[in-house]
């Protein structure tokens, strides 16, 4: 670790990137933006790139010969590069693939692997805190194909049972899809220890990142997976973008996804062959000012360095705990600080999640009251919705503060 | 447009807490229940008519949810005593809103319309003017 | 039409709203841009929709409940009715589902309805013009089908055969999946009457609108499609954004296409039901900045009046045609001025198209070369590649005569 | 970064419009085809190896397609003569760029290089080094 990563961040100058952290809501209320496992802000920096691309460069790529059209076609590609690099994929642009969102990363390989492989007696194993954007997938391409899914389980503090993994992880599984961080709980899932697990019963495996590339440094290879995806908008990035790692030699395998232009080599009106990679998996104009602004996220995310923004959340979340425990009419969900990243989901007695996000939203704190995606889940936790207040590197310890005044209000009222 | 401040009156705390007609009806006319899969409210409304099968006898709900859902059911159960059939019909969610008496937010919208919705598909399946649904939803 | 439709406009007060036409590209050149059909330009104030939107609404949409959701679900929702409306769909939000592009909106259609739906013995008309995003999505569902595709042929000027779509079409047609204008010849196919022919034999028809919803007005009930769908980036709007319009009751009726988030009601472990429309058709975190963004393009160009732009490419064109007519060794491809939408495409003997481009490009002019993404049309049309130049409400007569000039250059070149 | 001014410059003008080393081998040593689907240029390569086998003795080709990749074929073909197919393996795409003299903007340089490309897969073939291909592609 450099020494610049080893030093803590100041984050007043990190807060001056993002104007909207500015904002005043309601009546005159400072903005506490604890809203960033759903989407994170965007710094002025990547809000200029794209501009930018659209007021100099835009054009449609990969095929132009004029001058803006090369131009942009160098910058669309080249962001598949700095993506795959930015999670460790030494493959390159051809091991990256850039979707819409971590939700079409697994559709795509549900659809283009599962729909054509998976059959009857084939197993597809999830975990029980998965994001219905694998939970439901999955349950639904294993319907189609007559697999079956099974889940690991949780245990009291909402790790993953590693002795029911090795109980469900079998001969007949065929993949392992499991969430990197989970969205609700925070708890950080053993990835390696179950690429492993999925390897030696010679299954694939996906992991969903979607909570954790913008938090800490990745390294696809290091953690072995077969399958990662992640979102551009909860990273600092813009809507509408998402990264799909591959391994090469099972891309080079696996069906397309969609069809259409830009990921064909020959179309006759019989039949077509397929473009080289990542092409092959992106049909039709591509997300290309939101892939080069991802690309510009990336970058900044590892000049201000992804261990420091860990650090930085990790003692958010573990003040935020200090202070939440302080009341026993307040339950947490997941496990305790140290094990976490930068999220915690709670409850506070006699007041329901959404009421109590009203509440906070009259004191300019911004969380997210629900399911979070992962009703499931919440089945097995024993409640309809949370509260759930994230983190990012913007964030301070006076949030936090304005959050627990904003509970005590919340519990005087209905009190 | 308000975004939610000042949601949480005393009236509609006072009947979150203490809600009217709570519980079930022995013998309902009709019944029905309904969903608000944002807050995961759910609501069931039983009804009594009198003996004209037009005029609201008594109605009650039960079920659980958030605060602007449950003050709602309370108040409109209150509300819908005496009321025809045919007036409930013309309810609409302004009326609901009115009722509570504080700006609802755009996004708790569906909570306070809930019971509204679920009282009122109750009657127009009962009255055989909609084919029987199992559950009422907001979205 | 009303009055202020009648009137031409001020293409130089249109084109100060672009500001990357003012471009110098090479050495020095005075960008002339060309290649409209591939992806437009974009005004200020849809680049400015979309920095505004970062810099003060940016969060998740949905079931949010703090101030900012609130605001980003309200502006995102109703960009829906706003292209619903802008395409004549009367149900508004309900039957516009936004996509990644025109591309996606086909899948989308192909993959929900199509896989689940289509068998041995079924058939899909196509046409001989037909852009791959739509010719290969067919071919290949209809082969993982058994289904068999059909094609439309054309007649020597590029216009439909349409005694041979009458033939084609028939009691096992079960869908017409047809461009509304070509992007390489630029017809304008009568949508209306192959609505009919599809509907007397109970099949479903799919507008491909990416050619004609940037130029012209569309109803979409008026040409009585039961899809229709169209791209962002060639209207005006930024990339990563489409529209795709479904008649309601068939949305409703139709299985989900991608699954997660977003797109359901009730999750259970072991099974899921869908939410309403649209949002059982948008999985994951949407498209939410260029939604928005693609409703101020809508604005933008119905307040510039659609039958105004309409008016002004096809003078271009006619224009355009003109001149190239002039010239003996220039082929012209597809039917005759009145006839056609604002785009040429054409080949200069004995000079390769990419040829003809990279020497157009030294003179800052902005054409496409190649196949445009019909192939297999080309191979009808007898050519490899053709060089394509496509209009917008910004373009002049004058960047005609520098073609024509950089076409002459090219021809002393190779002479 | 030059964007292709300059490219057509007299030199590759006139290897486009008289080729050298056009048409077909009667009796090549070896001969393999590859393809650039972004221009539709195809090229054909015939190579005659002198008796050491490792030496060119002649290379012909044929096919058609843009300037650049005529141009490159017809230099490229007389350059190879006398080359090893050691030397033939070493060439990279600059080799190729010099050659041609030119600047080469960067979305045409596949239509430069597949010429080479087609050679040097051809010679791989031939040596066992590559398992055969039907046809070689820029993309
Ligand atoms: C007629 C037609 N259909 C479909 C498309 C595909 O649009 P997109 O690439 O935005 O999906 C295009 C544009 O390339 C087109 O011209
Ligand atoms: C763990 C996890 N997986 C997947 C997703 C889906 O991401 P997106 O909505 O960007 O597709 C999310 C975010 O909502 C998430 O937190």
């Amino acid at each position: 670790m450099s020494s610049q990563t080893a030093e803590p961040f100041d984050v007043e100058r990190v807060r001056e990137e993002f104007p909207i952290l500015d904002r005043e809501v309601g009546d005159g209320q400072r903005l506490a933006y604890l809203d960033n496992a759903a989407t994170s802000q965007t710094p002025d920096r990547v809000i200029d790139a794209m501009s930018d691309y659209y007021r100099g460069t835009n054009a449609n790529v990969h095929r132009g010969i004029h001058h803006l059209s090369q131009e942009a076609s160098i910058a669309y590609e080249e962001a598949h590069d700095r993506l795959a690099e930015f999670v460790g994929a030494s493959g390159g642009r051809e091991e990256m693939i850039f979707t819409k969102n971590t939700t079409e990363g697994l559709n795509l390989v549900a659809y283009a692997w599962g729909l054509n492989e998976l059959g009857e007696g084939d197993e597809v194993v999830l975990t029980e805190m998965e994001h219905h954007s694998s939970l439901v997938t999955w349950q639904q391409i294993a319907k189609r194909t007559d697999a079956d899914v099974r889940y690991i389980e949780i245990d009291d503090e909402g790790r993953l049972d590693m002795d029911h993994a090795r109980d469900v992880i079998g001969p007949d599984t065929e993949m392992v899809s499991v969430t990197h961080v989970s969205n609700t709980l925070g708890t950080i899932n053993p990835i390696g220890d179950l690429a492993d697990l999925a390897h030696e019963h010679d299954s694939y495996i996906f992991a969903d990142g979607a909570q954790a590339v913008p938090h800490q440094s990745v390294d696809v290879e290091a953690l072995d997976v077969d399958f990662y995806a992640f979102s551009g908008h909860k990273m600092c990035g813009p809507t509408g973008i998402g990264g799909l790692y591959g391994r090469k030699a099972i891309l080079e395998a696996m069906e397309p996804f969609m069809y259409g232009g830009g990921m064909v080599r020959k179309v006759e009106f019989e039949e077509t062959t397929w473009a080289d990679l990542p092409w092959k998996y992106e049909a039709g104009t591509p997300l290309i000012a939101e892939g080069i602004a991802l690309a510009e996220a990336a970058d900044y995310l590892k000049e201000i360095g992804l261990d420091r923004i860990d650090r930085h959340e990790r003692g958010l979340v573990e003040y935020a705990l200090d202070r939440l425990q302080e009341f026993d009419d307040i339950e947490i969900y997941g496990p305790p600080a140290g094990e976490r990243a930068g999220l915690v989901s709670f409850n506070l007695d006699g007041v329901h999640a959404h009421d109590l996000a009203s509440i906070m939203n009259d004191h300019g704190v911004a969380i997210r009251p629900g399911d979070h995606c992962t009703q499931p889940l919440h089945d097995v936790l024993g409640t309809a919705a949370s509260a759930r207040a994230s983190f990012y590197l913007y964030n301070t310890k006076d949030e936090v503060d304005v959050l627990v005044d904003a509970i005590d209000d919340a519990r005087q009222l209905f009190g | 447009m308000s975004m939610g401040s000042d949601m949480y009156r005393q009236q509609i705390l006072d009947h979150y807490k203490n809600p009217r007609n709570y519980g079930d009806l022995d013998d309902p006319t009709f019944s029905h229940v309904g969903e608000n899969p944002m807050c995961g409210d759910e609501i069931k409304v039983d009804v009594l008519l009198e003996d004209d099968g037009e005029t609201i006898e008594y109605a009650a709900f039960s079920g659980e949810g958030c605060a602007i859902s449950q003050a709602s059911a309370s108040m409109l159960t209150d509300e819908l005593q005496g009321m025809t059939l045919d007036e409930l019909d013309d309810l609409d969610r302004d009326d609901v809103i009115d009722l509570l008496g504080v700006d609802i937010s755009p996004m708790r919208v569906k909570c306070a319309v809930l019971v509204e919705m679920v009282a009122q598909d109750g009657a127009a399946i009962h009255q055989g003017e909609k084919t029987s649904i199992e559950k009422t939803t907001t979205e």
